[in-house]
């Protein structure tokens, strides 16, 4: 199927709908009959308080938790019980960000990315304010900049949805406003973000927001 | 009955303490098990009951 | 061949409310038959010509040295069952059989061990039937151990349906690794496989103990499932309704 | 993420790392020296025991090098990674596994004779000793690895990972000693042996898909 | 916090965790079966080398339940409120370590003439065991723990820590297992217990400080 | 010494300065000749990139580091070797919380706060937004929620000086608004507060800013 708008590339026509899920954790019901849909080109934004499930929704997205009830449809497609094909295109970043504390900086993201060039991960690094650093052992770093080998990963891929638990934690404000940009031009190029964060956001990003009670 | 007095039941000849400490320690053990169960399962029923009593008040 | 019955043992619900009517019937029969099988072995069975009155032990030893086995396959089926077909019953079934396991291992170490003392003139010794079972009661207490360790409760029922499963089929290869271990290091100096031809005076208390203790720590571990049922379904409608209106 | 760039991590990472197997490798020289310093020393007490003894050492070795193997993963969140990277886990499983075995194996094997001789082990059972470690070995890491996915999660889980594991580790241990011991004795061993190869191929189809089961259910 | 409400809180860590207690109990056990399994089961090679076994045993049972003694705290930040807490800090390793000897040791004890029948330990000689139990376990917690703190900021900590500590541990092995030998063949055996009691005496001193000194360069 | 000022409590004359502080990580100088002041009543923010070295700064005076050279001065004591003065008042917040996972929420404070009154435990976790968690095991808790159960050591105590790195991570707008209440309360009550955040502070607020170059 060819997308009609040529503005947008082949893949647009992905989306994510879940309907109908029914999360527990710890004997405690989360979301109960929580349903939406995030298409191509949208930010969704998961809002709730401290404690509102925020995250286990997206570890369920992503395969990591299973749901007790529901259905989630990726364009078009039942992957409740079998995410390979969601995985093909899923990028999750979670509290933890899966970086290797003996690892170097550049050597943390080869592994991850391994396709590109080192030049290419050169210019990831410096566009996440890690120029220079590509040798240094990832434990060496502190929090923040931790956090942004992970999202120097969002530079190196082509992988279309994106699940975001707060990306924002721990980066300085420089770091914010270049995250933001990338999240903007990746739902621009018809790419599909969800995320959660406590922090205002930037007005130019046009954010879906789901609310979970 | 294979013994001749209730003295020689106990006796068992010279295996008395043998038998016998095994036959007691296994009762311990089984009644131990079935007390334990029963009385996990009451509790459970109670502390039910007065979650559900009490959600419904309020 | 009629399959329903085992769908439904699935579902918790269906359980409890057979567990409810069976429980008792499998208590009292089994309490009975464990009684009678005692008593009989303890006052009426002969005594033995070789080992005089300390083989009235076997009335304790043999059935739970047979129940730990029992219970120990019954794991490792719960665990397959657990694990392919994600039926909800079994992770309870594990959790509440595999301490009642551990007692009968113990039991039977003990009885065993303090019939040996006058047969065999020591306490212990490494026989390839005596160690399987210290080794069984090791499993166990593997089992229960990584239960209690786990906080998460969907893991720990993974955890211990994983180490059922390897448990169910390196069983076997346990066993005959010991029976082969102790042939090669030391001749069998007290075989306690080779049967006494038994008179039927014997056999038969031994019949109905065994039985007997099949059929009481049926109805325990009935319990502990259903108290176990009520732990994780206590949301549910069914469970409210059953201890508000019931009163059980 | 890809097979090929998981699996030179890995082997990365045992580069990083190297003091562990080199840790390794001395925990089991320590084990076996503690025989003769806290039993007896002579040669009629160390010659029938040396099987026994480097079989002990090599299993406790084995385990608790398995036993970190996906700890720091949990930790930094990389084993969630793998979950969500369409991969099929019980390969990745399988290929750590494999750099781990050539980590640790390859200089213990190239240890064992030196050491065999300290426990006066003759030329021609070596030969026995280092088959049955070659057959045997790939099952220690095998049942480990389910033991060490269990209780990834849990901190302190070192204790429990041996307690859960030791016991399935016995069958190994009987069937490796036993053959040394029939070797001593001038008897036939390759019953031991192959029985040892069959346990090593069992555990190999039913290991990875345990031990991935185990960590999808650590994952949360 | 207070000296009163650390103590407090090790002790509800520790009831919270009393699985751990029972797994250093079952471990305990499962190395013992692993000698007559490994090595050989007859009366003959157990007598002799059951003091032995069960030394080692018990030295394994207690490093590796001592090994995780400050991971949790180190990982969850716990560890750097005791730095700034104002407490002094050897004191309340001294405290941990209390608590952490009687929920270990104790039940061990109460094991351990059970198991030292399945060795073939005679009744006279059991009491001579069980002093050197009680006189030199605290010695080995008391090294331990130095190791503990040594490797807590390290994620795979417990071969490292075997390594470091199993030397150290040694010199207690062989004066217990010593005087279980002198006492097996009749000979006087207070000599060893005297040292014994001197080693724990004097690692009581000095150990509360060196954990302290390493667990303050361990959080950074 | 009685202070003139009465709407002051007595402590007011705390202090902690720093002079010539050179702080050197993985062979890096970090802050080079470093000095400060911060008095009673102030809030003191440490403004920085990240991997600037804030964390660690905390860190030195609480401490845990040992700075290369140096002074630190705690009301007009030296402390640079000896921080006992300065722990008897000091309430250090780093990265990781403190939260024992498998303590309840009630007994991970009673562990630090033995003084306080079961009571007083309630209220504090009321305000804190964890109202009815209070035997709720740690580890079953939101990241957002952990955060909170070590906050509500702020309402239990009576220490002076208060070094929080990081303090509004993984909180919601509800939760930062009450925390800042809390620090504005502490410090008008005389108290000194140093805090790294990469958040915009309310302006009630009134903010030192340090930068750290
Ligand atoms: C700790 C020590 C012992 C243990 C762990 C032990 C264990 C067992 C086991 C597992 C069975 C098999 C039950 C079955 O599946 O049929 C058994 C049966 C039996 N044991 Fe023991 N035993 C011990 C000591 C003894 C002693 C000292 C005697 C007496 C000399 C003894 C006599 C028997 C007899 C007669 C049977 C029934 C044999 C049969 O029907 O197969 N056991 N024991
Ligand atoms: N554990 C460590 N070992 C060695 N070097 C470290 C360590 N932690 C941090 N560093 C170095 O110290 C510098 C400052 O780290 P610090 O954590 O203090 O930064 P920060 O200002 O708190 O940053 P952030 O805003 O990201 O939290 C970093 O550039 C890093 O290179
Ligand atoms: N590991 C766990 N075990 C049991 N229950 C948990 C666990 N983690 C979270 N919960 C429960 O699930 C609920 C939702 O947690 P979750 O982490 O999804 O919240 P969140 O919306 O991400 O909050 P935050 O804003 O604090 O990150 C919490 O109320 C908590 O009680
Ligand atoms: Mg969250
Ligand atoms: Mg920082």
């Amino acid at each position: 199927m060819i997308s009609a708008d040529l503005g947008k590339p082949l893949h647009s026509n992905l989306d994510l709908s879940i309907s109908g899920l029914v999360i527990e954790r710890s004997e405690r019901i989360l979301c109960d009959n929580f349903s939406c849909v995030v298409k191509a080109g949208e930010v969704a934004r998961i809002m709730g308080e401290n404690g509102a499930g925020k995250s286990t929704l997206l570890k369920v997205i992503a395969g990591i938790l299973q749901p007790l009830e529901g259905q989630i449809f990726f364009s078009g497609e039942d992957i409740s019980y079998h995410r390979d094909m969601l995985h093909r295109e899923l990028l999750y970043l979670g509290h933890h960000a899966g970086i290797k504390a003996v690892f170097s900086v550049a050597e943390n993201l080869n592994w991850y990315c391994p396709n590109q060039t080192s030049d290419a991960i050169e210019l990831a690094l410096d566009v996440v304010g890690l120029a220079g650093y590509s040798d240094t052992p990832a434990h060496q770093l502190s929090a923040g900049q931790q956090r942004r080998i992970a999202l120097a990963r969002l530079w190196l891929t082509d992988k279309k949805v994106w699940l975001l638990d707060e990306p924002f934690t721990a980066l300085d404000v420089k770091g914010v406003a270049v995250l933001e940009a990338k999240i903007k031009q990746h739902t621009d190029a018809g790419g599909l973000v969800i995320l959660t964060t406590h922090q205002a956001l930037d007005d130019s990003l046009s954010v879906k927001e789901i609310k979970l009670v | 009955m294979a013994f001749e007095s209730i003295n020689e039941f106990i006796s068992m000849g010279t295996h008395g303490p043998y038998v016998w400490s095994v036959y007691g320690i296994s009762l311990i053990l089984l009644l131990g098990s079935y007390f334990a169960s029963v009385k996990a399962k009451k509790n459970q029923i109670k502390r039910l009951k007065q979650r559900y009593l009490r959600e419904q008040k309020s | 061949m009629n399959w329903i019955w085992f769908h439904k043992l699935g579902s918790p619900k269906w359980f409890f409310q057979w567990a409810n009517k069976w429980s008792k019937f499998a208590f009292v029969i089994g309490l009975v038959m464990l009684v009678v099988g005692i008593a009989w072995g303890l006052g009426f069975a002969p005594a033995d010509y070789q080992q005089g009155n300390s083989f009235r032990i076997i009335y304790i030893h043999v059935p739970s040295a047979i129940l730990a086995q029992s219970c120990y396959l019954g794991l490792g089926v719960a665990g397959l069952v657990s694990l392919v077909w994600r039926m909800k019953m079994a992770p309870v079934f594990i959790k509440a059989v595999a301490p009642l396991g551990a007692v009968m291992a113990v039991i039977a170490l003990i009885s065993g061990a303090i019939w040996g003392k006058p047969t065999w003139g020591a306490w212990w010794v490494w026989d390839a039937r005596l160690t399987s079972v210290l080794i069984l009661f090791l499993l166990y207490m593997g089992v229960i151990a990584i239960q209690n360790s786990l906080d998460d409760m969907q893991l720990a029922d993974k955890a211990v349906a994983v180490i059922s499963v390897v448990g169910l089929i390196n069983l076997p290869i346990i066993k005959y690794s010991v029976e082969w271990w102790n042939t090669l290091h030391q001749p069998a100096t007290f075989t306690i496989t080779a049967k006494p031809a038994m008179p039927m005076e014997m056999w038969l208390p031994l019949l109905l103990s065994t039985l007997g203790m099949y059929g009481f720590i049926a109805a325990i571990a009935m319990w502990r499932m259903q108290t176990e049922v009520l732990v994780r379904e206590h949301r549910s409608n069914w469970v409210k309704k059953e201890i508000l209106d019931n009163g059980i | 993420m890809t097979y090929s760039s998981f699996f030179y991590s890995e082997i990365l990472a045992i580069f990083r790392r190297k003091q562990d197997a080199v840790n390794a490798l001395v925990f089991f020289l320590l084990v076996i020296t503690l025989f003769p310093l806290g039993v007896s020393p002579s040669k009629e007490f160390l010659q029938p025991a040396a099987g026994g003894i480097i079989w002990c050492a090599v299993a406790l070795a084995v385990l608790m090098s398995v036993e970190g193997m996906f700890k720091e993963d949990y930790n930094d969140g990389s084993l969630e990674q793998l979950v969500v990277s369409g991969l099929y886990l019980p390969v990745l499983v399988l290929l750590k596994l494999a750099v781990h075995w050539f980590a640790i194996m390859l200089p213990l094997l190239v240890l064992t004779p030196i050491l065999s001789q300290m426990l006066f082990i003759n030329w021609e059972i070596l030969w026995v000793l280092i088959l049955t470690l070659i057959l045997g070995s790939p099952a220690l890491f095998l049942i480990g690895t389910i033991g060490a996915a269990l209780t990834v999660s849990l901190r302190r889980g070192a204790v429990l990972m041996l307690l859960i594991i030791l016991p399935f580790y016995l069958p190994v241990i009987i069937f490796s000693t036993g053959a040394i011991a029939a070797a001593q004795v001038g008897q036939p061993y390759n019953g031991q042996l192959a029985i040892l190869g069959a346990i090593s191929l069992m555990t190999l189809t039913l290991s990875p898909i345990m031990a991935a089961v185990s960590i999808k259910a650590s994952v949360n």
